[in-house]
């Protein structure tokens, strides 16, 4: 399947990824209004990772064929569906964290209601290409599938 | 006599878990699960949830209610099973009926521990004030009898008895947790990790009295070893749980600290499997037999039995314990085992404590802000070798950047 | 006032039609081809007509025939001293024409057969090179004696052009009098001159004559080209820079007209891509080599030689041009019309793909 | 100095509602104009370090920010500028030649504005490229003048050592140095994608970028630097640099701080050392010493390769050319005053040379009456703005363009003219890593490849409108040309009528 995939190689660090990601999550239509119209400021799905000589990555849900996140989720809230992609029921999540507990890479977060927000690769907000691969100004992430290993 | 190919007796995590196991691999034949409950399956860890009001009943599936019928399940419930017979492949119901099974499951989870005390009820299910608190029946009985004015005193300090007490404590008049330990948490905590938690809940007006048990059990008080007594109208006894293994055991299957299962989660007996609460894990932090009964090492599990049972290789070798649970929005992570160097941290947001050995992470535990914790999860759960990982940014805060590049690359810049 | 040909570059559209008996006998009169011309009236607009006829002078098949317009006497007799210097003087005469009401303000219009006389010197030096000594010769007339003008400079062969239409021009020259192997055809459709004489086609050269119906887009950068190796482009139309590069490309560089049409209506590069791989790397080198004699925009010609007729179209065949065979004749015209017009019976008719000459040599 | 007298060029518009505060501007600025207040929650500017690179304005994501002129004016006359005032400011402070990068800004004609394409209409068709093959294929080098045949009629003769390209485009000389690794693989991907060729410039080629040779053209300059025999063979001609358009007459000068190691290895000099190119070749003080070179270059590459000589387009260019071809060389490379530059002194950029249109007509001209065009391909450089200018070029007589400024734009270059100080943010003209990886090759191959692509697309429209399907019939097509607005003499050195005639 196709995935969010990054290289740390073209990575600036700019972390206009988090900004688009918590705008695309944001339901709004403008991100001035999404940023600076309400209490709280949209969260994003993505971190990006700064670290010493200039290294920087951005790290977002990876998707995986064994996502233990869904499997000790203990509502259901956690799901893959037919596509792959891990998904997450806020009606139903209760903000347990035990998913933040079993993802090895530290890709979820909590939202401003207490419920866990996730990378679902932008299928509800925008289809296509995921917001954060759309608007990286570098191609350090991507969307592509990688299933036969990497190129 | 009716056979199936299929057969789970249980309908929790670890059952589930093993439907989608077989159904991973077979999606054609029928599986039948059996449950002594009367209702679909739900999350036992929301029980407290709804009786804190937090979450509504029909939030509280742990499957859509369309599953059963989506994985091709025929479900009986309240139904109980008298007997196993591995020989034939056979078992018996409580209303006698035999049937057959080529694959069984055995996901029948753990029982609370009731201690003997003096002046309990023999019949503690039908006590209108003094519960188990396991099960949506306990909860809604509990829920019954739960007033503004009642005074609730839980005896266990564990995260049975916390989670009712943090269910319960806003409202009703008082919540008392009584315990025999010195701590709270003591099976997953450690002293000052316990501490914290404590002086959180007493904030929020959980009452303890630690070092302490019920000596006798009368009509609305209790009374304790301090020669204190304390009144209620409701007593949640929520000391521990402990396996359902009596089917297998009856069955002649080996019994440990659980029922007995090799890495395909398959019991001594042939053709039977067990997952979940009920069995016996090898915990690979500590390299000890173990009872872990934690939902997501169930459902796991569940999922390796039912892949075997559908006639896919599967091996479960990864258990140890694993907790995430929260105390009016104080938080708690912890994993593994507290063996080793400890590196303990502490800031106004978060208290985390650390544990290695030969250069493998152990354990930790982290209270408040627990964002990325499960990066150090997955350190145990491989028992990553951490000499090419950068120690120091990784105890600072887990993070992909303590990892080398090509570490990083593997887990960035390929599928998984 | 108008410009005319040499002062500003003419593009015009045209009719074409050339008649050639493979057989070699001169076995074709020269009305055949007026009346030939003549069913394609309307492609022309009667500012220039002209006829060219191989085999026509078998008494002076082995002299040089200049055709020369004079404008006055003064310039005649210019001429006639030049040529006098270093030519043998076989036979010259007024070409006969007869008065035609349509023609008018007709030059002088001389004819001479000659021999080129060389010095000792020349000789000694091995320098004879008597093709090159004609063109230097018909170079230095056209562009330095004013008011005169040769048009034709080749062996047993003739132009005809005037300022007319084609068929009236034929009548005018008494076509009907001379009989060749091969004969070409041109109806002018100018756009932007008053019509000049020598402007008339076919443009000739030695024995080449072309007859062409076109607009050549590649024209300045061929010109540029062609006039690097001695050439002077002093009428700047097509068909004299097209001559020219048939010239050099036949006469100076020793290609045949098979390579020739492969050069200035080469293939594609991805026609080349499929060729054998022989095939693509001679072509490929004449590409190279010859880039700058590409001609592109549309054109259809019919290049008259001693000895055959090549009929070529621009690459894209941008302009129309139809063959027909009868026995040993072949027949080629703008038109299907000039052909059936002149033989109704006509076999095997066709129109080639662009790019592909069609070569007929008598004889052969 | 106690007053500072050049005051901040530019001014920051921040429009403080659409600001985000998401600090992209203050990350991505390498000259530290940005930064975030915490006290006040917001973002500040520092102007006077602006260079009007654009960059935050094209990452602000919420277009919360332009960058102005200031209108703050020196109290300056038509005679004393602000300009000519800043400069003699600076050069009062500093006492130094004043450096600056790029082609030149000044206000001198520009010829290819004042030439017209033809088209066709009735008389002839044009041709449409989408339905009829359009070919721009170009070979450069020189051309055989007689072709030799046996007894048979078969071919005797070779083509001489040629460079082969898809279209009449390539990337000029920008040597790894002056520009980044990720811009030099960026336009080696680029002309191997469009069949064309990019120029390594005087600083050696990059070992990881041998393997684009067929579309390399490797350059031996004064400095020498980076030349050894692999060199020499590893691309698909070598250009001999004798001159280029924003600096005629003098030499190249390459900090020390942008040799770095790899830079270095390259170069084949010691890291941290200067680059110093002389003005000449200390072996070429004449023709005959050009010819030499050229020589030598063909016998260490077994005459496979085509060698140009580029020089600068000065006053007797073309006599220069004429001596050129007949000196050996292949292709003559001429590069007008309007070039750009890693650095260049001000003055030397501002005011010497000629434009490069009226020094290809003149040499294209002068080649031909001396009968030996054929001898040699000429490109020519030095600010090709569009495909219109291509065209034009073609027309006027040039074999194959080179385009560099343009080329940069297209990798993103906002022409901010400050190359000279290394912290290029865009990429480009830098050797700080951390700026370097802001120019992803993936990226800037396409681009470059889109733009030539388009550029190609537009030339194919042009030849097809003039009736012209292959761009050999295109080459010295004057007749395609006329001119507009200029004096006699102009349209004499063009070779063109003017409009209307």
């Amino acid at each position: 399947m196709k995935r969010v995939y990054v290289n740390e190689e073209w990575c600036l660090g700019c972390h206009l990824c988090e900004i688009q990601c918590a705008f695309a999550n944001s339901g709004e239509a403008d991100m001035v209004k999404a940023f600076n119209n309400s209490e709280q400021k949209p969260l994003a799905r993505i971190t990006v990772e700064d670290g010493e000589n200039d290294i920087h990555f951005a790290v977002s849900c990876r998707h995986c064929e064994t996502p233990y996140c869904v499997k000790g989720c203990i509502t259901g809230a956690l799901t893959v569906n037919e596509n792959g992609i891990v998904q997450i029921d806020d009606t139903r999540c209760v903000g347990c964290r035990t998913c933040i507990l079993m993802c090895p890479y530290g890709c979820l977060t909590v939202g401003h209601n207490k419920t866990l927000l996730k990378c679902e690769l932008c299928v509800e907000n925008l289809g296509g290409e995921p917001s954060c691969v759309r608007r990286c100004p570098n191609n350090a992430i991507v969307f592509e599938d990688r299933d036969g290993g990497l190129l | 006599m009716k056979k199936f190919k299929y057969i789970i007796i249980g309908n929790s995590a670890g059952a589930i878990g093993g439907v989608q196991g077989i159904r991973k691999v077979d999606q054609a034949s029928e599986i039948l699960i059996i449950t002594s409950e009367p209702w679909e399956t739900y999350s036992r860890p929301l029980i407290s949830y709804w009786l804190q009001g937090k979450v509504k009943r029909e939030k509280m599936h742990y499957r859509d209610p369309s599953f059963y019928k989506e994985n091709n399940c025929r479900i009986r419930y309240n139904t109980s099973v008298e007997k196993i017979n591995p020989q034939d492949q056979t078992m018996a119901l409580a209303d006698g009926e035999i049937i057959g099974y080529e694959k069984l499951l055995v996901a029948t989870g753990s029982i609370p521990f009731v201690p003997p005390i003096k002046g309990l009820p023999k019949n503690l299910k039908e006590s209108k004030s003094i519960f188990t608190f396991t099960t949506l029946a306990d909860a809604i009985g509990v829920k019954k009898g739960l007033t503004n004015d009642a005074r609730v005193v839980i005896l266990g300090a564990g995260l049975i008895g916390l989670k009712a007490a943090e269910a319960m404590v806003n409202q009703c008049q008082s919540v008392t947790v009584v315990d025999l330990a010195d701590r709270v948490l003591p099976s997953v905590l450690e002293d000052k990790s316990s501490d914290i938690v404590k002086k959180h809940l007493e904030t929020q007006a959980v009452d303890f009295m630690l070092e302490t048990s019920i000596t006798e059990i009368r009509d609305k008080e209790v009374l304790l070893s301090n020669g204190k007594s304390l009144p209620y109208e409701i007593l949640i006894l929520a000391v521990g749980t402990k396996p359902q293994c009596t089917l297998i055991q009856e069955a002649r299957g080996d019994i440990g600290r659980g029922i007995v299962t090799d890495h395909h989660q398959e019991t001594t007996l042939k053709n039977i499997y067990a997952a979940g609460d009920c069995t016996q894990s090898l915990d690979i932090s500590s390299e000890t037999q173990k009872n872990l009964a934690i939902l997501p090492n169930a459902f796991l599990q569940g999922e390796v039995a039912g892949m075997n049972m559908a006639g896919e290789e599967a091996v479960y070798d990864q258990a140890f314990p694993l907790n995430s649970v929260g105390f009016m929005g104080l938080y708690i992570l912890s994993a593994g085992t507290y063996d080793g160097v400890a590196y303990e941290t502490q800031t106004p947001e978060q208290y985390k404590k650390i544990f290695i050995k030969d250069n493998v992470l152990k354990g930790y535990i982290i209270i408040g802000d627990c964002m990325r914790g499960g990066i150090y999860t997955d350190l145990i759960r491989e028992q990553t070798d951490l000499s090419t990982i950068d120690l120091k940014m990784l105890i600072t805060s887990p993070q992909i950047m303590a990892f080398n590049q090509s570490s990083r690359k593997e887990k960035l810049a390929q599928s998984h | 006032m108008l410009k005319k040909e040499g002062e500003i570059r003419i593009p015009s559209g045209c009719a074409i039609s050339g008649i050639i008996n493979r057989s070699g006998q001169c076995s074709i009169n020269g009305s055949e081809i007026v009346k030939s011309i003549s069913y394609m009236h309307d492609r022309s607009n009667g500012l220039g007509g002209g006829f060219a006829g191989y085999g026509i002078y078998p008494e002076y098949a082995d002299q040089y025939a200049f055709h020369v317009f004079y404008d006055d006497m003064s310039a005649r007799e210019e001429t006639e001293r030049y040529l006098d210097r270093t030519f043998e003087m076989v036979n010259l005469s007024r070409i006969p024409t007869r008065k035609h009401p349509r023609i008018k303000n007709e030059p002088q219009i001389w004819r001479y057969f000659v021999n080129p006389i060389f010095t000792v010197l020349q000789e000694d030096q091995d320098e004879i090179d008597e093709k090159k000594f004609i063109v230097e010769t018909v170079f230095y007339i056209n562009t330095y004696i004013k008011g005169a003008y040769i048009f034709s400079s080749g062996k047993n062969m003739g132009v005809f052009k005037a300022v007319g239409f084609p068929e009236d021009v034929g009548e005018f020259y008494r076509l009907e009098e001379y009989d060749g192997y091969s004969w070409t055809a041109h109806g002018r459709y100018p756009t932007n001159t008053p019509g000049w004489w020598g402007g008339a086609h076919p443009f000739a050269l030695l024995d080449y004559s072309i007859v062409h119906n076109g607009e050549i887009s590649s024209y300045d950068a061929n010109r540029r080209f062609i006039e690097m190796f001695d050439y002077k482009c002093t009428l700047q139309t097509d068909t004299e820079v097209i001559t020219y590069i048939i010239d050099y490309l036949n006469r100076k560089q020793g290609l045949n007209f098979e390579d020739i049409a492969k050069i200035i209506a080469a293939p594609f590069w991805e026609e080349i891509e499929r060729l054998p791989e022989a095939e693509a790397k001679r072509i490929k080198l004449f590409r190279n080599t010859f880039a700058s004699l590409l001609i592109t925009g549309p054109f259809s010609i019919i290049l008259g030689f001693d000895g055959g007729l090549m009929a070529l179209n621009d690459r894209l065949k941008l302009r129309s041009m139809v063959v027909g065979e009868k026995d040993n004749i072949v027949y080629l015209a703008s038109e299907e019309c000039a052909i059936r017009g002149i033989c109704p019976d006509i076999e095997n008719v066709w129109a080639p793909q662009g790019g592909e000459p069609i070569i007929i040599r008598v004889g052969k | 100095m106690a007053i500072n007298f050049i005051h901040p060029e530019f001014e920051i518009i921040r429009e403080e509602k659409r600001c985000i505060k998401c600090r992209a501007c203050e990350r991505q600025c390498a000259n530290e104009v940005h930064s975030y207040d915490q006290e006040f929650d917001c973002m500040e500017s520092d102007e006077s370090k602006c260079v009007d690179c654009q960059r935050c304005v094209s990452l602000c994501p919420t277009r919360a920010l332009k960058i102005r002129k200031t209108d703050n004016r020196y109290r300056e006359n038509a005679n004393w500028q602000q300009q000519a005032m800043e400069e003699i400011f600076r050069q009062a402070d500093t006492g130094g030649v004043l450096l600056s990068s790029m082609g030149t800004p000044k206000d001198y004609p520009n010829y290819w504005d004042k030439i017209l394409i033809n088209a066709s209409q009735v008389t002839n068709p044009p041709i449409d490229p989408l339905r009829e093959p359009m070919e721009t294929k170009v070979f450069l080098g020189k051309k055989l003048n007689k072709l030799e045949f046996d007894e048979n009629g078969e071919l005797l003769s070779e083509i001489p050592p040629q460079i082969e390209l898809e279209m009449p485009i390539m990337f000029s000389a920008m040597s790894y140095g002056s520009i980044s690794e990720n811009a030099h693989k960026s336009l080696a991907r680029a002309a191997t994608e469009l069949g064309t060729c990019y120029n390594t410039g005087e600083g050696g080629l990059n070992q990881d970028l041998y393997k684009y040779g067929a579309n390399t053209i490797v350059q031996v300059a004064s400095g020498r630097f980076g030349v050894h025999k692999d060199y020499l063979n590893a691309g698909a001609a070598i250009e001999i640099k004798m001159g280029q358009g924003a600096k005629p007459g003098i030499g190249g000068h390459l900090p020390g701080r942008k040799i770095l190691e790899k830079v270095s290895r390259t170069r084949m000099i010691p890291v941290g050392v200067d680059a110093i190119s002389p003005a000449p070749h200390h072996d070429i003080y004449s023709i005959e010493d050009l010819r030499q070179l050229i020589f030598s270059l063909k016998e260490a590459t077994n005459y496979e390769k085509p060698v140009i000589v580029k020089i600068a387009a000065v006053h007797n260019v073309a006599a220069i050319a004429s001596g050129i071809a007949r000196s050996g060389a292949d292709i003559i490379a001429i590069d007008g005053f309007r070039g750009g530059t890693g650095a260049a002194p001000t003055r030397i950029r501002d005011n010497v040379g000629i434009p490069i249109e009226l020094a290809l007509a003149a040499v294209d001209q002068r080649l031909r009456d001396e009968k030996i065009r054929n001898d040699v391909s000429i490109v020519i450089g030095g600010s090709i703005r569009s495909s219109a200018d291509v065209v034009k070029a073609i027309a006027l007589g040039a074999d194959a363009v080179y385009i560099g400024t343009a080329a940069l734009l297209a990798l993103g270059c906002h022409l901010c003219r400050t190359c000279h100080t290394g912290k290029c943010n865009w990429g480009i003209a830098t050797q700080r890593e951390d700026l370097v990886k802001r120019l992803n090759p993936d990226i800037g191959a396409k681009r470059l490849a889109n733009l030539v692509s388009a550029w190609n697309h537009e030339i194919m429209e042009m030849m097809g409108g003039m009736g012209i399907n292959s761009i050999e019939a295109l080459k010295g097509n004057r007749l395609m040309l006329r001119g507009i607005g200029m004096s006699a003499k102009e349209l004499e050195i063009f070779g063109i009528s003017h409009a209307g005639e």
